[in-house]
């Protein structure tokens, strides 16, 4: 067995009221992946800051080789030796990609300026390892998350350090670039590295990880090998509990498929981002809409939505032609939309849980009619309650929230409005994976109650599990729709737009 | 899989970054500015009309540049002209009244409004406190130091300082261009390598992009912002120098309302006040608009007070709209 | 000389004028009279605004350099800083006049001639006519200044010329001195915290540098029960037609008259120039000191 | 010992409140200009109403006051507003220009008043409608947008004034900004009624919270269906509107409109008052009765240095230091140093 690098213990840490940390810990060796596990808001994200010098433990040591350290900040950290992608995408978006990936640590040239041309080709070099073709001069702010989040991967790869720290890497990826990921981390493995590593899908954790260290309501649970761990057993430590992983949709349930067509979209398109397509969402459905990224998912859904204009096609509403120019009147039709950039368009962090929950419904009500803070009290304990949103208080800042937790959040703020349609753009990204069963329950049960709902995803396994109909995109149009039951790998065989030949479904 | 076309060359490529676009787009309507007024005035299209354009703005284009850091990291610095009227000043009096030669004077004024920028930068910084507030401060501090110095405008004859602020670079034709100018060309040219190629300006681009995402980076972010401020006032202790070339005078009213030139100048040179993006060439067009538009209303020599004002107003009207316009309609092309 | 600007009216003097702003009706009247006396077809004027900056003065005398301008005329902002920019007018052979005040140069042949009113003697008036007024009176008497914009020159001489005088007579203390800004409303604000801080009665007398700081001074008196002119005297600088008003009304013991209206005085010092005739080195203009008894009479000739 | 512990609670619960320290600072502010001058505090019965420093304090600073609201909202929506003092000049130009037509037109009784009103009010609005649809619908950044209007706003009013300062010779107009109320200054009432209106307005409606959100995130906002840009507009229009009352009050006060010098720096001194209040500049989290002690902190610094009879070139080295004192204060950063030094001087002591 090989030496141990890092290792935390007795970690504690208090924000406030809220207790992140208590009596944490773990140990990290070199050339191993480990795991990082635990429901959100268990600390884990914490736990990495604290071991990378964002935030100062109350209490609690850290060693790596066995010296004491105390990183203050996260250069200290750096220049340690552990180099750290964090949950939110923490890199800057007005700089270039390239600049994004050597800012800190550019090659000089003469006279100690910096050389961009080997900045250039060392930014493609590095992107090339994730096999990620892209202009590296152009603003990062013009890239979707999922980029962003492999620029991030790939920043953290380049620096050649001892110990490199992921949290949630794989929450916004697809399939292929999960792939990739796992490549580059089993050769910088074999390479003696120790990685250490967090994630929602148990799948990956099986499929990478060493061992795995699980971590419940701040205190640390145990460390074990995934051999000896089997999936129920691992969401048991996790939780604390038994889970019962209870199945998506009820097939055949009543009302799927025969219900009024809600909203239609006839030939709806947008230059440069969506080529035409025609859609029904009907009421009491669920349609999973799946896809690679970059398909333009995320497209139809603003336009749907109203938040971009369509240059082509028509969009009704209950038969009745709409021209949506803006959210505020997509939502007094009874739509709503969880969007996929969570700390962008989705989460507000300077206001509190309470807040955050009642934003959209309130903006439906108009400004006069203001919600009594009784009500609004009301409503944030319901569906705190009902998601299992972990906040100390409904008054915090929902800023202040584990990532998860606001992805929570930011959905109780659209179930709030008990919307007609429902679009969810990758909802479940970060949630835990008792959450996500919790959540994907609702969103039946809310469907069988009459609620149209358009549910995209990056996930096979949640296509086929919720879909009542499963839309595929490829290429910025719609390439085609499964009925409801079909098998993951007709499915991916659609995404892909080959009639199913080697591709490998997720593990 | 990328959905951008690749082109080959470097003028598409230019052209793609919106970045660029906009600092196109704010060039070609000072072209289109000056034309008009070659039109509309005998004699504008002169070559010293336009060198002028520099010399007479030499010390707002110096702290226009230190200007371009503070917002480029998102920060403000309202002490900017204080410091300029407290640098003439004090310089003046040094000379004039205590018998210090000019070269020793102008050292003590660029340590001082260093040190000074660096104290705003220090409190903004470990104190948390918004730079326009603390540099609201600094601006009154200033101006009052500089009344403390004198209240009266004192003229500079030390013959050192009168032959540099006499001295002419002739340009051929008639032209020239003075010192101070120089000085001004230099420092933006300082400015841009120290912006665009070295890790200082860098960190500050990352700043003003994300001061949080900079710091988990890794980048000496507290470091950084207190040269930043510091770097501010040593271009406005300099700007102060050049002043003096320009006036042969320090005093204590001097450089009245230049922040807000400044910041015109940064801005309208397509500077983001937010942070984070901008060009230093950026801000030497904005401020040779500023400059035009002053020129254009001297030549034409037939407005009252208030349609000084007035017209001052239009013309940055129209030119941040049409700016404004053009730019919105560019991005619309390049999003088809 | 190819004289572009004088394209306009053919023979006509092309005159560069830069005034300082338009931050006050004395401004505005120094304005109106300069434009109505250089006006076409004798002249061709062109007039530039400096919005109160020194920098902004001399790029537009700059420009009207580039113009090829005839004359170049213009009022100071202050006394120093214009050396070199009036080596280049002498260098481009244009005569300058300099209006309102003199400047401070090495070389006096670098402007022509200087036409206007002299800010350090209308303090000493203030102050002959004050200690005249008190003729008689026993001492302490205990005057309140009402400074200009700090720094300013007007504020600058005026202070002088009013302390060398009044410096003089011991029966006089200044007891407080603050600026307000040339503004109604800051002198307003000031004297009301002066009536506080030396309380009823320890106030004589107010001098302010200009009417409009006396006519706000006024009212706080008023507010605060006191009768100005009479409880306080007041002296101030200008002559604009509210002090005469206020003069008229027994408010405001006397005003220090600094004639804005030099406008025909520099047209002849301009053709003058221009004909290349000699001309004095200093042209006062006509001022004079206007009391209570003398403000009925005047106030209809007022033109501003 | 209960007793002991509720006041540490009421002592625990005031630190944490965001106005304990502006509050201070303002009590700090007239404590010193007591001790220093025993008159400074002492209020009298004057003809009816009250008179003294503390009056002259609020009185004056009614109008930063009316305006630092105004730019409370612009701020909190992420804008900024600096050409507040050429709205105020113009409101006030408006005024009196608007009070001598219909003067000279045989307009008699309150007429001119409520015309002057009207008017001053309708062209301030005008004058954030203006600048609204610049950021909003424009997109300019709010500081070049508002800078144009700084920069013409004051020609504008001189255009109307001709230069001229306008006299307003007009006595029902003089109550605005000189008359009494119960024995208290009107504009404290005017202030009053505009701070409780919009108070009221902002809480119990939901504009609090969607100005909120937007300044926090606009882009989230605008998602989950918040009028994001009307709103941003109307803060505007408001700000607009609130200059145009302090222009009526500071009018009034002197009886005259001076375009060129009405609410000179007033952006600045609005904005300084906003900070101190402790607004965050960036958006999002605003204060309005932070705002309004702001201003009066503000009024209080001025007056105090009057008071002392400082030598007027020494003005704002004191302004500058006393801003610097209070906002070290308010720096919780500065506050744990202090903290921390006095802890390790009190073991150095015990060693
Ligand atoms: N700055 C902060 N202020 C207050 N509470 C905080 C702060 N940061 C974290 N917390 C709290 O600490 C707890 C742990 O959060 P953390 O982000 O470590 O969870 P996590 O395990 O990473 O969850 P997730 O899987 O959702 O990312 C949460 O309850 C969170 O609300
Ligand atoms: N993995 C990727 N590699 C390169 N470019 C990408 C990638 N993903 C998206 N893009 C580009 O980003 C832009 C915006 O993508 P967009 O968000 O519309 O896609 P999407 O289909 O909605 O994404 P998703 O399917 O993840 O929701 C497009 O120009 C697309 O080409
Ligand atoms: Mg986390
Ligand atoms: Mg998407």
């Amino acid at each position: 067995m090989s030496a141990v690098v890092l290792e935390a213990t007795g970690l504690r840490k208090r924000f406030g009221a809220t207790v992140a940390l208590d009596g944490a810990g773990l140990s990290l060796r070199a050339g191993e992946i480990h795991a990082l596990m635990g429901q959100n808001g268990a600390g884990k994200s914490t736990l990495i800051k604290l071991l990378t010098g964002v935030e100062a433990p109350d209490a609690g040591t850290i060693t790596l080789d066995g010296r004491t350290i105390a990183p203050a900040t996260p250069l200290d950290a750096q220049r340690e030796g552990i180099s750290t992608v964090y949950q939110e995408v923490n890199l800057c978006p007005n700089l270039s990609v390239a600049e994004n990936l050597f800012a800190g640590r550019y090659p000089r040239g003469r006279l100690g300026l910096v050389d961009w041309r080997q900045v250039r080709a060392g930014a493609r070099a590095l992107l090339r390892e994730l096999h990620l073709d892209i202009d590296v001069d152009r603003p990062l702010s013009g890239y979707p998350v999922a980029v962003q989040q492999m620029v991030a991967i790939a920043r953290a790869l380049g620096v050649s350090a001892r110990v490199l720290v992921l949290d949630e890497p794989t929450s916004s990826l697809d399939e292929g670039e999960v792939r990739e990921l796992f490549a580059v981390m089993r050769r910088l493995r074999e390479r003696g590295m120790a990685i250490l590593f967090v994630t929602h899908f148990l799948d990956q954790v099986y499929a990478v990880s060493d061992r795995i260290t699980v971590l419940r309501n701040g205190g640390l649970v145990g460390e074990f090998l995934p051999a000896q761990l089997p999936h129920a057993a691992l969401v048991t430590a996790m939780v604390g509990r038994e889970v019962g992983m209870a199945a998506g949709r009820d097939p055949g349930g009543a009302g799927a498929g025969e219900g009024a067509v809600l909203v239609e979209a006839r030939g709806l398109a947008r230059r440069g981002s969506l080529r035409p397509v025609d859609l029904q969402l009907r009421a009491g459905e669920v349609l999973a809409l799946g896809g690679l990224l970059g398909s333009g998912r995320t497209e139809l859904a603003r336009l749907l939505f109203g938040l971009d204009r369509a240059d082509q096609g028509r969009l009704s509403i209950d038969d009745a032609p709409v021209d949506l120019r803006h959210p505020a009147e997509a939502v007094a039709h009874g739509l709503a939309l969880c969007p996929e950039e969570r700390k962008t368009e989705g989460i507000v962090a300077g206001l509190s849980v309470r807040e955050n929950i009642v934003l959209a419904l309130q903006a439906r009500l108009g400004w006069r009619r203001a919600l009594a803070t009784s009500r609004q009290r009301e409503l944030a304990q319901r569906f705190v309650a009902l998601l299992g949103i972990k906040a100390g208080d409904i008054e915090a800042a929902a800023g202040t929230l584990s990532g998860g937790n606001q992805q929570k959040v930011v959905l109780a703020r659209w179930l709030a409005t008990a919307p007609r349609l429902l679009i969810l753009d990758e909802p479940t990204r970060g949630i835990d994976i008792a959450a996500k069963q919790e959540i994907m329950g609702e969103v039946v049960r809310l469907a069988r109650e009459g609620m149209a709902v358009l549910f995209i995803s990056a996930e096979i396994e949640e296509l086929t599990r919720l879909g009542d109909r499963i839309a595929v995109m490829r290429d910025r149009h719609l390439a085609g729709e499964l009925p409801g039951g079909s098998s993951g790998a007709q499915v991916l065989a659609l995404i892909a737009g080959e009639a199913g030949t080697g591709v490998e479904g997720r593990a | 899989m990328s959905a951008v076309p690749v082109r080959a060359g470097w003028l598409p490529r230019l052209w793609r970054d919106p970045r660029h676009v906009s600092l196109a787009v704010t060039v070609a309507l000072f072209v289109a500015m000056s034309v008009a007024g070659g039109v509309l005035y005998d004699g504008f299209l002169s070559p010293q009309v336009f060198l002028n354009l520099l010399i007479d703005n030499a010390f707002l284009l110096i702290v226009a540049v230190g200007m371009t850091f503070v917002i480029l990291t998102g920060g403000i610095d309202l002490s900017v002209g204080a410091v300029v009227a407290f640098s003439t000043v004090l310089l003046a009096s040094l000379v004039q009244h205590h018998g210090w030669h000019p070269l020793a004077a102008i050292a003590l004024v660029l340590a001082l409004g260093t040190a000074f920028g660096a104290a705003m930068g220090v409190m903004i910084q470990r104190y948390r406190l918004p730079p326009f507030v603390v540099t609201l401060a600094g601006m009154f501090l200033a101006r009052g130091a500089a009344t403390l110095v004198s209240v009266e405008s004192i003229g500079i004859d030390h013959a050192f300082h009168v032959a540099l602020a006499n001295l002419r670079i002739p340009l051929g034709g008639g032209a020239s261009l003075s010192f101070g100018a120089l000085v001004a060309l230099l420092v933006v040219a300082g400015g841009a390598v120290l912006a665009g190629m070295t890790r200082f300006g860098r960190a500050v681009y990352a700043i003003g992009g994300s001061e949080q995402s900079a710091a988990l980076m890794g980048l000496p972010v507290a470091a950084t912002l207190v040269r930043v401020y510091a770097l501010s006032g040593f271009c406005s202790a300099l700007a102060g120098v050049v002043y003096t070339f320009y006036m042969l005078s320090g005093y204590s009213l001097h450089g009245n309302g230049l922040e807000l030139d400044a910041i015109a100048a940064v801005v309208i040179g397509g500077t983001l006040l937010a942070g984070g993006s901008g060009y230093m060439l950026g801000t030497l067009v904005g401020v040779l608009v500023l400059g035009l538009i002053q020129t254009l209303i001297v030549f034409d020599g037939s407005l009252s007070s208030w349609w000084t004002r007035i017209a001052i107003g239009a013309l940055l009207l129209v030119f941040c709209v049409l700016q404004r316009l053009l730019l919105r309609t560019s991005q619309r092309r390049q999003a088809g | 000389k190819g004289d572009g600007g004088a394209a306009a009216g053919d023979g006509a003097i092309t005159v560069g004028f830069s005034q300082v702003g338009a931050e006050s009706e004395w401004r505005t009247a120094n304005t109106r009279s300069v434009k109505e006396a250089l006006a076409a077809p004798e002249f061709n004027l062109k007039f530039s605004d400096a919005q109160q900056k020194q920098e902004n003065q001399i790029k537009a005398l700059r420009s009207f350099i580039a113009q090829g301008v005839d004359v170049i005329a213009f009022s100071p902002v202050v006394e120093s800083g214009w050396e070199t920019v009036l080596r280049e007018a002498k260098a481009a052979g244009i005569p300058v006049v300099l209006t309102d005040r003199a400047v401070a140069v090495s070389d006096e042949s670098l402007y022509a001639t200087f036409i206007g009113s002299d800010f350090v003697e209308e303090g000493r008036k203030a102050a002959r006519w004050l200690i005249e007024d008190s003729e008689g009176q026993a001492g302490p008497v205990r005057v309140v200044e009402l400074q200009g914009t700090v720094g300013s020159a007007p504020a600058n001489d005026r202070m002088k010329g009013f302390k060398e005088i009044l410096g003089q007579d011991p029966r006089f203390t200044i007891v407080r001195s603050q600026s307000g800004d040339f503004t109604r409303a800051k002198g307003k604000e000031v004297m009301e915290a002066f009536l506080k801080a030396e309380g009823p009665g320890g106030i004589d007398v107010l001098f302010a540098h200009n009417d409009d700081m006396a006519i706000g001074a006024i009212q706080a008196i008023e507010a605060a029960g006191l009768k100005p002119g009479e409880d306080i005297r007041i002296v101030s600088i200008d002559g604009v037609r509210g002090a005469f008003e206020a003069m008229k009304a027994g408010k405001l013991n006397a005003t220090i008259e600094c004639n804005p209206l030099l406008g025909p005085q520099l047209a002849d010092l301009v053709r003058d120039v221009h004909a290349g005739r000699p001309v004095p080195r200093r042209v006062e203009v006509e001022e004079g000191v206007f009391t209570r008894e003398q403000a009925a009479a005047e106030l209809p000739r007022r033109k501003y | 010992m209960s007793a002991d512990g509720a006041t540490r609670r009421v002592l625990r619960w005031s630190l944490a409140h965001p106005l304990f320290w502006p509050l201070l600072a303002l009590g700090l502010l007239l404590l010193g200009n007591g001790l220093f001058n025993p008159g400074f505090l002492a209020l009298q019965w004057r003809d009816g109403h009250l008179y003294g420093n503390l009056v002259d304090i609020a009185n004056r600073a009614a109008p930063l006051v009316l305006v630092s609201l105004g730019m409370t909202l612009v701020i909190a929506v992420r804008g900024l507003d600096i050409s507040v003092g050429a709205v105020l000049a113009i409101a006030a130009t408006v005024a009196a220009w608007t009070i001598a037509r219909t003067q000279a037109a045989g307009a008699e009784g309150l007429l001119p008043l409520f015309a002057a009103i009207a008017a001053a009010l309708a062209a301030a609005a005008a004058c954030g409608l203006w600048n609204g649809l610049l950021v909003v619908k424009l997109g300019l950044q709010p500081i070049i947008a508002t800078l144009v209007l700084m920069v013409a706003g004051r020609g504008i009013a001189q255009l109307l004034s001709d230069g001229q300062i306008l006299t307003i010779y007009y006595e029902p107009f003089a109550f605005l900004g000189n008359g009494f109320l119960f024995g208290l200054p009107f504009s404290l009432f005017m202030v009053a009624l505009v701070f409780v209106g919009l108070k009221l307005l902002l809480e119990r409606s939901a504009l609090g919270l969607f100005v909120r959100a937007i300044g926090h995130n606009p882009v989230a906002a605008h998602v989950a269906g918040v009028r994001a840009r009307a709103i941003t507009w109307a803060a505007y229009v408001f700000c607009g509107f609130s200059a145009g009352l302090a222009g009526l009050l500071v009018s009034s006060n002197v009886a005259s409109a001076d375009a060129n010098n009405a609410g000179q720096l007033l952006e600045l001194d609005a904005i300084l008052a906003v900070s101190l209040g402790g607004t965050a500049l960036a958006g999002g989290r605003f204060s309005l009765a932070g705002s309004l002690v702001g201003a009066l902190i503000i009024q209080a610094l001025t007056t105090t240095i009057y008071a002392i009879g400082v030598p007027p070139q020494v003005n704002l080295v004191v302004k500058a230091l006393l801003v610097l004192v209070v906002l070290l204060l308010q720096s919780p950063a500065f506050r744990a140093q202090l903290r921390a030094r006095a802890r390790l001087a009190g073991h150095g002591g015990g060693a």
